[in-house]
C-alpha cells in the first residue's frame, strides 16, 4: 500500500474522548458563559432550559471540564515545552500564515502555535475555575470579599474571553491544516501529513515502529 | 403614577430603550437620622406588608436585629455608639436598606433581561419573575444590598413599595415611622426639607450636618440627613464616596463590545485567512520529493 | 396626664425623666420631636442609660437609679436660689402662701408623728395653721418662717449641687447644665412639659418622686399651660379607663372610694369625702362626693338602691387594710387564699420575686385564667427546665383557662393617658371558640346568680339585686354598657334655673355629670365618664379632627373625661385677671361674661376673675399644694430615701434614715433583700421598643426583632469581669438568678456616688418560657417584693445584682 | 447532492443546534414589568385602637371579603389610621406587628381544664367550665364570707379570693367585671395600675 495511504497513529483512545469531552464541555460552558456575559446572547439560555438552569449548570459543567483538562494538561504538558527551535518559528510567524514556509528547525509534536494555545488554555482555564469559585452564587461567593468578586467577575470574564478566542483560532487552524481532524476523530494521521506539518515528530514515530 | 410598562427608565440586560415617554414625578424617601430613634418600626411594617417574615434569631451582643439585610429582611436598622467630640456619646443608628440608586449598580451588573427595572419615577424594582439567582447584583451594588434567598435563589431588596406607590399611596415604612424621622414625596421636596432639617441640626451645634445624595450613583431616590455628614463612615460604614465600582463598570461596560467584535473579528480572520490564503496542505507530490531526498 | 399627646408640641423644653418615651411610647414621642423641629424646642433626658430617647435629646444627664427626688429637689432648691420661679403663679395659685401648723417639724430623716414599730406617721401636725373663722391662715407676704414658701425653701436648702452629685452620680456641671435649662421655663411665657412613665412610679418612693416634679412644674408656673404640665405615660391601652373605673381594692368607679371598717356610719362616710372649701370662694368640687355616690348605687343595685338603706350602703364590702397585689400574694403565699383569677393579667411575669409568686400560686385550690394568648401563668405548674424548675405533681392547684378575645375583635372603648375615651370597632371573628370579656364575665355571673337562686348562701343580697337588664342576658352589648356607665335619669329631673322646665326626661341619658342627683332620681356608673354616651348619641366615636387652635386642641374628637376637657387646671394658664399668661398659646380666658377658649374651662364657668375662686377647683383650698397636708404616707414634703437594696449602705442626707420609713414591708421580705457587700451592682428592669410587657413575644414579627433575652453592661464592668459582647451572663440577686447574653455598651457608665464607683446593669422584661421568641427567664426572678408608701406599686426599678459570665 | 458521511454528519449538527433553539420556542415574551396587586383592593376597612400602650394610636384594620355572609372575615393588614389625631398615620413596631399578635400561634381557641397535680390540659366546654367555676366560687365565698368583724361592724367582705382586671380590655367589660367583682365582696382587686 503507497506511503501515501499510510497512516501514523498520533492519539490514543482516552485521549480523543478526554479531548472532546474538555470540547464538548467548553462548548456548552462558553454558550452559557455567553448567555450569562452579553444580553444579545440571552436567548442561548434556553438551551439550558431558561435562565436559572443556565445559572446552575454553567459551573457544574465548569469543574468537570476543569477536571478533564487537568487530566488532558497533565498528558501534553510535556510535549508542549516551549524549545528554541520554537523561538525561531515564532520569529517568522508573518511567512507561515503566508505558507511560505522557510527552512526552519523540524516541529515536533506540535508546533509554537499550538503550545501557546495550550499554554494559554492551561492559564485561561485555571483562571476561569478559581474566578468561578469565587463569584459561585449561592455557595461559595457570600464567604469572598465583594471587592475580591468584582475582581474574580472581570478576570473571569477576560479569561472566558481569552479562553474562546482561543478556541476559536484552535477550530480555524484545525479547518486550515486538511486533514487534521483525524487525528483527533480516527487518532491517525496521514504519512504526508506527518511528515509536512510535524516531520521531528514523524521521524520519532517511525524510529519506535522500526524499534518494536 | 401608576407604574407598568410605560414608565420603564431602565431595564436590566437589555439593549435598546424600553418605552419611557412618560415624565412622572421623581419621587424620594428622606430618611432624618436626627429624628430616628431605632424603634425599627419600619422593619416590622416592611414585614408585615410585604408578608416576609426574617427567622428568629438570637442576639448577638447589640441592638441590631436581624444582624443583615436578608431576603426576608429588606431593611434593618443599623446602631453605632460613637464619640464624635471625646465625652459626648452619641448614638448613630441608621435605616439600611435599598438607596434606589439613579445609576443602579445592580442593574447594570444583572445579565437577565427585565429582572431589574427602573421606573421614571425613580424605584428600582427587582422583578424575581426574571430572575436567575447570579448573584451579579450584590457584585454590582455599591451599598451591598441585594440578598439572595435561600429559599427559591432570587434576589431580594426593598421594593420602595412600588405598590403602594402605584396607586398613589407612601410607603408602609414612611407611613408607620413614629417620630416623622421618613418623608416620602418628590425629590425637590425632600431635599428642600431637608434644607430646612440641616439648618435647624445647625442651630443645635452639628455644624457639618448636610444631605448625603451621592453623585457618585448619579444621586439617590432614598437620601439621608446626617449630623455629620463629613463623616459618613460613622453610621456603621455608610460609604464615603459611593459609586458603582470601576471593576463592575469595565465588565458590564467597556468588556462588552470588546468581547462581542473581538470575537467576531478572530472567526472573520479565520474565515478570510481560508478564502485568502488557501488551505495548509500536505500534498503527496511535495512529500514524495522530500522522501527521496 | 394633665395636657395630652398633641400638646407636647407647644413644648418650649421637654424632660423626659422617670421613663423613656422614645420606646414605650413611640408614636407618643413623635410630638416631641415635632416640638423640637416646629418648637425650636429643646429635650433633655435625665437616666440611668443612654436609652433611644437620648438618641435623639439635645441633652442627657445619667443618674443612678432611685434618686430622682435628690435631683429634683437639687433643682427645686437652684431655682429658689436664683429666684427662677414664675412669682404671680405660685403666690396666687398655690399653697405658698398657707400658714403650717407649729408643731410640723423635719429632722434627721423623718417628719413628726413617726410611730417606728408601725412604720406609720401620726399626720395630724402635717396640717394648716387654722383661722378661727375656720379658714385657712395665710401671709400674702411670705414673710413668716412659718408659711410653705419658707420652709419648703428650709427643707430643699440642704439639696446643695455638691450633695445632689453625691446621692445621685450626675457630674456637677451636668446637673448645673440641666437645671439652667429648666430655669429658663420659669418666664410666664415659655412652658416644659414632664413625661415620665414608671421610671418614677416603681420605687418605694414613686409616688413622692412624681410629687417633686409637680412642684417643680407649679414654680415655674407650667401646670395649666399649654405645652405645660405632669405628664404621665401610662402602659396599657386601658390602664387609665380602669384606674377611672375604680378596678383597685381601695376604689368604686370615679375616684370614689371603698370604705374602710371603721366607717360604719353612712353621714360620715359622705362627709370625710365632700370636703368644704378651706379658703372663702373655692370650689372644692368633691362636695358632690354624695350624688357620685348615690348614682353609682342605683346604677349597681337599681330598685335595691333606697334612701332607707343608705342606698345599699352596706352592701359594699369594708376594708380592713389595702389588699393590693403584693399584699394579697403575701396572704396567698401564707396559704390564706384559695381562688384567684386572672383576667388579662400574667401575675407570675409581672409581679416581683417569681419564686414567690409561683409558690403563692401553687397553694390556691383554684385559679382561672382568662387570656387571649397562653401565658406563663397559666402554665406555673408546668416544668418548663431552668425557666420553672416545678413538679406539676406537686402542685394540686386546679387551673381554668378561658379563651378571651382581643382588641380586633370586640366593640368598646379605651381611655388613653389623654384621658381620651375612644370607640373602636370589630374587624374579625375570634379563633375558635373565644369570647369577649364582658360575656365570660356575664356567663360567669350568671351562673353564680342560678346557684344562689336555687341554693341560697352567704349574704346573697348584692348578687341577686344586682342591675342586669341586658337585652341579651348572657352577652351584654358594649352599647348597653357604656350607656349604663355615662348615666340616665330614672325620673324626670326638673331644671335647677328654672323648676318648670324638664332638664331630662326618665329614661334619657345624662348631658354630663353637672346633672347628677343624690336623691336615686339619676343613676351613673362612672360620674367622671358621664357625656360619653348622651342623647346625641355616642360621644367616643365622634372623628372630627380639626384642630382651629393649632394648638392639638381637637375637642371633635372622641371624648375626653371631665367633661370633653383637654387640658385639666387650664384656668391657671391665665393670670389672675383672666389673661393668658402667652397669649401665642391661649387655651382659655375671661371674655368680661364668661371663660371661654378652645378648650372646656377648668372652672366654674360664669365665676369672674375678681370673685376670688383658684383655678385648682378639686381642692378645698383651691389652689395646688407645694405642702401636700397628709395625703401622702411619707411626708408633706417630698424627702429623699434610698431604694430598699441601696448600693451604697447609706443615706447621705440622714445616715439613720436610709430607706422608706413608712414603706409597708412584709416580715420574710425583709430577710429576702440583698447587701452592697453581696450584691455590689445596681439593677433595673426596663422595656424595649420592639416589646410590650410578655404580650409580644407570641408575635413572630416583634420575636424577630429582639429574639433573645439579654442585660447592659458597661464597658467598664464588662471588662472588669471579663464578659465579651455577646456572651453569656449569669446576673444574681438575693432572690434568684437569670442567665442572659451580655450587650456591653458604651451608653452605662460608673457613677461616683458617695466616695464609690456604682455600675449599673439593666435588665430588660420581655422574656419567658412561653411564645414564639427564643425562651428565657422572667425578669421578676430578680425583683425585691417592697412597694410604694402610698401606692404599693413594687421597686422594679431599684434592686442589687451580681454578675459573673456563665 | 453528494454527501460523504462526514459531510453528512456537519450538516445534522448545525441543523440540530438551529433547531434546538426553535423548538424550545424562543424565549416566551417576557413581561416588562410586574408590580406587585394593590392587595387591600377590595378588603372591609373597620377603625380600631392599639391595645398595646397607652398613646391611643387609631389603627385601620384590613379583613377580607366585603362583609358578605359566607366569608368569615380574616384580618390581612393592620396599618395607622391618617386620622387619628394623636399617631397620624404612623405606627410603632409594636402597632405595625399587630397582625401577628392576632393571629398568634398561641392564641388560645378553646375553655381547658388542669385538674391538680396533672401534666397537661384537657379541653372542656364553655358550659362546663363556667359551672365548675362557678360552684368553686360559690363553695368558697359561702365559707369564708365576713359578714361582722370583731368589733361587731358591718362589713361584708370576701377575703379569700382575689380577682386581677386586665387593662387592656375595654371599659364596658371593665365597668362589668368592677361590678360583678364587687358585688361578690371581693377587696383583693386590682389591675396593671397597680404595677
Amino acid at each position: 500500500m503507497s506511503n501515501r495511504s499510510k497512516l501514523v497513529p498520533r492519539y490514543s483512545a482516552s485521549e480523543r474522548a478526554n479531548h472532546w469531552f474538555v470540547g464538548i464541555t467548553f462548548i456548552l460552558l462558553a454558550l452559557s458563559g455567553l448567555a450569562l456575559f452579553h444580553p444579545a446572547f440571552f436567548f442561548l439560555t434556553n438551551l439550558f432550559g431558561g435562565g436559572p438552569w443556565t445559572r446552575i449548570l454553567h459551573p457544574f459543567i465548569g469543574v468537570v471540564m476543569f477536571v478533564s483538562f487537568l487530566a488532558m494538561a497533565a498528558r501534553l504538558w510535556g510535549h508542549n515545552r516551549i524549545t528554541e527551535a520554537d523561538r525561531q518559528w515564532r520569529r517568522h510567524l508573518g511567512d507561515i500564515l503566508r505558507n511560505r514556509a522557510g527552512h526552519l528547525p523540524e516541529i515536533g509534536k506540535y508546533n509554537i502555535g499550538q503550545k501557546y494555545l495550550f499554554w494559554t488554555l492551561v492559564l485561561a482555564i485555571l483562571l476561569l475555575f478559581l474566578s468561578g469559585i469565587v463569584i459561585w452564587q449561592p455557595y461559595f461567593a457570600p464567604s469572598f470579599g465583594i471587592g475580591l468578586v468584582r475582581i474574580a467577575v472581570v478576570v473571569h470574564a477576560f479569561a472566558a474571553f481569552v479562553a474562546i478566542a482561543a478556541i476559536l483560532v484552535h477550530i480555524y487552524a484545525t479547518i486550515w491544516t486538511t486533514d487534521s481532524v483525524r487525528a483527533m476523530t480516527r487518532g491517525t494521521v496521514t504519512e504526508a501529513w506527518a511528515r509536512h506539518h510535524h516531520p521531528g515528530w514523524y521521524k520519532e514515530v517511525s524510529k519506535e515502529a522500526k524499534q518494536a | 403614577m401608576a407604574l407598568q410598562s410605560l414608565d420603564i427608565e431602565r431595564r436590566s440586560a437589555t439593549t435598546t430603550p424600553s418605552p419611557s415617554v412618560r415624565e412622572p414625578m421623581k419621587v424620594a424617601k428622606l430618611i432624618d437620622i436626627s429624628k430616628c430613634i431605632g424603634c425599627k418600626a419600619c422593619q416590622a411594617a416592611c414585614m408585615e406588608w410585604n408578608d416576609v417574615r426574617d427567622s428568629i434569631g438570637i442576639c448577638e451582643g447589640v441592638y441590631d436585629n436581624p444582624m443583615d439585610l436578608s431576603a426576608d429582611s429588606w431593611t434593618v436598622m443599623r446602631f453605632s455608639e460613637v464619640e464624635p467630640e471625646p465625652g459626648k456619646l452619641e448614638w448613630l443608628i441608621r435605616k439600611d436598606g435599598c438607596m434606589h440608586c439613579a445609576d443602579p449598580g445592580c442593574l447594570k451588573a444583572c445579565p437577565s433581561p427585565g429582572a431589574i427595572v427602573q421606573y421614571a419615577n425613580g424605584i428600582v424594582d427587582f422583578h424575581e419573575g426574571n430572575c436567575i439567582g447570579c448573584g451579579y447584583c450584590i457584585t454590582g451594588c455599591p451599598f451591598n444590598v441585594p440578598r439572595l434567598s435561600k429559599k427559591d435563589n432570587k434576589a431580594y431588596k426593598c421594593t420602595l413599595c412600588s405598590d403602594r406607590v402605584a396607586v398613589g399611596m407612601e410607603p408602609a415604612c414612611i407611613k408607620s415611622c413614629p417620630t416623622g424621622a421618613l418623608l416620602f414625596g418628590s425629590k425637590d421636596d425632600m431635599t428642600r426639607h431637608a434644607e430646612k432639617r440641616i439648618t435647624d441640626l445647625k442651630a443645635r451645634g452639628f455644624e457639618n450636618a448636610g444631605l448625603y445624595d451621592p453623585k457618585g450613583v448619579g444621586g439617590t431616590h432614598v437620601m439621608y440627613v446626617l449630623q455629620h455628614a463629613d463623616k459618613p463612615q460613622l453610621y456603621h460604614g455608610l460609604p464615603k464616596d459611593p459609586q458603582i465600582s470601576p471593576l463592575v463598570s469595565l465588565w458590564k461596560g467597556m468588556a462588552k463590545p470588546i468581547m462581542g467584535i473581538g470575537l467576531g473579528l478572530v472567526a472573520l480572520a479565520g474565515f478570510f485567512h481560508y478564502v485568502t490564503a488557501g488551505p495548509n496542505e500536505a500534498n503527496e507530490t511535495e512529500e514524495d520529493e522530500k522522501e527521496e531526498q | 396626664m394633665t395636657n395630652h399627646w398633641v400638646d407636647i408640641k407647644n413644648a418650649n423644653l421637654v424632660l423626659i425623666m422617670g421613663g423613656n418615651a422614645a420606646e414605650a411610647h413611640p408614636c407618643g414621642f413623635k410630638w416631641v420631636t415635632e416640638a423640637k423641629a416646629h418648637n425650636n424646642a429643646k429635650l433633655v433626658v435625665v437616666d440611668p442609660r443612654f436609652n433611644r430617647s437620648a438618641a435623639v435629646a439635645d441633652y442627657y444627664a445619667p443618674i443612678r437609679t432611685g434618686t430622682d427626688i435628690a435631683f429634683l429637689g437639687g433643682l427645686i432648691n437652684y431655682l429658689l436660689a436664683n429666684d427662677k420661679i414664675q412669682h404671680e403663679y405660685v403666690k396666687h395659685y398655690t399653697n405658698a402662701a398657707f400658714l403650717v401648723n407649729e408643731n410640723y417639724t423635719f429632722a434627721e430623716g423623718l417628719f413628726s408623728g413617726y410611730d417606728a414599730e408601725h412604720r406609720k406617721y401620726d399626720k395630724s401636725t402635717w396640717s394648716y395653721a387654722m383661722q378661727p373663722d375656720g379658714y385657712a391662715a395665710v401671709d400674702e407676704t411670705l414673710q413668716n418662717p412659718r408659711c410653705v414658701f419658707n420652709l419648703m425653701k428650709q427643707h430643699y436648702a440642704r439639696y446643695t449641687p455638691e450633695v445632689v452629685s453625691n446621692i445621685c452620680g450626675t457630674p456637677k456641671e451636668q446637673f448645673l447644665k440641666v437645671c439652667g435649662m429648666i430655669a429658663e421655663t420659669s418666664a410666664p411665657d415659655k412652658t416644659m412639659t414632664i413625661m415620665y412613665a414608671l421610671g418614677w412610679t416603681q420605687h418605694t418612693v414613686g409616688s413622692q418622686m412624681i410629687r417633686t416634679a409637680a412642684m417643680v412644674q407649679l414654680l415655674l408656673g407650667n401646670v395649666g399651660m399649654a405645652g405645660g404640665g405632669v405628664n404621665a405615660l401610662r402602659g396599657h391601652s386601658n390602664i387609665q379607663g380602669l384606674t377611672d373605673l375604680g378596678l383597685l381594692t381601695n376604689q368604686l368607679p370615679g375616684y370614689l372610694t371603698v370604705p374602710g371598717e371603721k366607717e360604719t356610719v353612712y353621714e360620715e362616710y359622705l362627709a370625710q369625702r365632700s370636703l368644704k372649701p378651706t379658703r372663702p370662694g373655692q370650689m372644692s368640687y368633691w362636695q358632690n362626693y354624695p350624688k357620685f355616690f348615690v348614682s353609682l348605687m342605683k346604677a349597681w343595685y337599681g330598685k335595691a338602691a333606697t334612701k332607707e338603706n343608705n342606698f345599699c350602703y352596706d352592701w359594699l364590702p369594708k376594708l380592713d387594710k389595702m389588699h393590693d397585689v403584693l399584699q394579697v400574694f403575701e396572704d396567698m403565699h401564707q396559704g390564706k387564699m384559695n381562688g384567684y383569677f386572672c383576667q388579662g393579667f400574667n401575675p407570675l411575669a409581672s409581679f416581683p420575686n417569681k419564686a414567690k409568686i409561683g409558690g403563692a400560686l401553687a397553694k390556691l385550690k383554684y385559679l382561672v385564667v382568662i387570656d387571649p394568648l397562653a401565658t406563663e401563668t397559666s402554665e406555673f405548674w408546668q416544668n418548663f427546665g431552668e425557666y420553672n424548675d416545678v413538679d406539676p405533681a406537686q402542685i394540686q392547684t386546679e387551673v381554668f383557662r378561658l379563651p378571651a378575645t382581643c382588641f380586633a375583635e370586640e366593640d368598646g372603648a379605651l381611655v388613653n393617658s389623654s384621658r381620651w375615651l375612644q370607640w373602636h370597632w370589630k374587624g374579625a371573628e375570634p379563633p375558635g371558640d373565644a369570647k369577649g370579656d364582658a360575656e365570660i364575665m356575664a356567663g360567669l355571673y350568671l351562673r353564680l346568680r342560678d346557684f344562689y337562686r336555687k341554693e341560697g348562701g352567704a349574704f346573697p343580697d348584692p348578687i341577686l339585686n344586682l342591675t342586669w337588664d341586658y337585652a341579651i342576658l348572657d352577652r351584654p352589648s358594649p352599647e348597653e354598657l357604656a350607656k349604663e356607665y355615662n348615666g340616665r335619669a330614672l325620673a324626670d329631673i326638673p331644671d335647677p334655673k328654672d323648676p318648670t322646665k324638664m332638664l331630662l326626661k326618665a329614661g334619657q341619658q345624662l348631658d354630663g355629670f353637672a346633672q347628677i342627683q343624690d336623691d336615686g332620681s339619676t343613676a351613673c356608673g362612672c360620674w367622671l365618664f358621664a357625656g360619653a354616651w348622651t342623647e346625641k348619641g355616642n360621644m367616643m366615636a365622634r372623628r372630627d379632627n380639626a384642630d382651629p387652635s393649632g394648638l392639638g386642641e381637637t375637642l371633635g374628637w372622641a371624648f375626653a373625661w371631665p367633661a370633653n376637657r383637654r387640658i385639666l387646671y387650664n384656668r391657671a394658664s391665665c393670670d389672675p385677671a383672666g389673661k393668658p399668661w402667652d397669649p401665642k398659646r391661649a387655651i382659655v380666658h375671661w371674655n368680661g361674661s364668661k371663660w371661654t377658649g378652645f378648650d372646656v374651662p377648668d372652672f366654674k364657668p360664669d365665676s369672674a376673675p375678681d370673685q376670688g375662686m383658684e383655678p385648682f377647683i378639686m381642692q378645698p383650698e383651691g389652689v395646688a399644694r407645694l405642702f401636700a397636708l397628709d395625703m401622702m404616707a411619707e411626708g408633706p414634703f417630698p424627702e429623699h430615701y434610698e431604694p430598699f437594696e441601696t448600693p451604697i449602705g447609706t443615706n447621705p442626707l440622714h445616715p439613720k434614715v436610709v430607706s422608706n420609713p413608712a414603706a409597708r414591708v412584709f416580715k420574710d421580705d425583709l430577710a429576702q433583700f440583698g447587701t452592697a457587700k453581696e450584691f455590689p451592682y445596681a439593677g433595673t428592669t426596663y422595656r424595649l421598643t420592639e416589646h410590650f410587657h410578655f404580650w409580644t413575644k407570641h408575635a413572630v414579627i416583634n420575636s424577630v426583632l429582639q429574639p433573645q433575652q439579654f442585660v447592659e453592661v458597661g464597658e467598664e464592668l464588662a471588662k472588669e469581669k471579663g464578659i465579651q459582647d455577646g456572651a453569656l451572663v449569669k446576673v444574681r440577686s438575693k432572690r434568684g438568678y437569670i442567665k442572659a447574653v451580655a450587650v456591653v455598651t458604651k451608653r452605662i457608665k460608673p457613677l461616683m456616688v458617695n466616695g464609690k464607683k456604682v455600675h449599673t446593669v439593666g435588665v430588660p422584661l420581655h422574656w419567658g418560657f412561653k411564645g414564639v421568641a427564643k425562651n428565657g427567664y422572667l425578669a421578676n426572678t430578680l425583683t425585691p417584693f417592697v412597694g410604694d408608701a402610698n401606692t404599693q406599686t413594687p421597686e422594679y426599678k431599684s434592686f442589687l445584682v451580681d454578675i459573673e459570665k456563665a | 447532492m453528494q454527501l460523504t458521511r462526514r459531510q453528512f454528519f456537519k450538516v445534522c449538527t448545525a441543523g440540530l443546534g438551529s433547531s434546538s433553539i426553535a423548538a424550545m420556542g424562543f424565549a416566551p415574551e417576557m413581561a416588562l414589568a410586574e408590580i406587585r396587586e394593590f392587595k387591600l383592593l377590595r378588603t372591609t376597612e373597620t377603625r380600631n385602637t392599639c391595645p398595646y400602650c397607652s398613646v391611643s394610636c387609631g389603627l385601620l384594620m384590613y379583613s377580607i371579603g366585603d362583609k358578605a355572609k359566607n366569608v368569615k372575615s380574616e384580618i390581612i393588614h393592620i396599618e395607622g389610621d391618617p386620622d387619628h389625631p394623636v399617631n397620624r398615620g404612623t405606627l410603632c413596631p409594636k402597632g405595625a406587628g399587630l397582625l401577628d399578635f392576632v393571629h398568634s400561634p398561641n392564641r388560645l381557641k378553646y375553655p381547658e381544664y388542669r385538674a391538680a397535680g396533672a401534666k397537661e390540659w384537657k379541653r372542656i366546654s364553655w358550659e362546663e367550665a363556667f359551672s365548675r367555676i362557678a360552684r368553686h366560687v360559690k363553695d368558697d365565698r359561702d365559707k369564708n364570707f365576713v359578714a361582722k368583724n370583731a368589733e361587731g361592724a358591718t362589713v361584708n367582705r370576701w377575703l379569700t379570693t382575689g380577682f386581677l382586671a386586665a387593662s387592656a380590655s375595654s371599659n364596658e367589660s371593665g365597668y362589668l367585671t368592677h361590678k360583678i367583682v364587687r358585688s361578690l365582696g371581693i377587696l383583693g382587686f386590682d389591675n396593671q395600675a397597680r404595677v
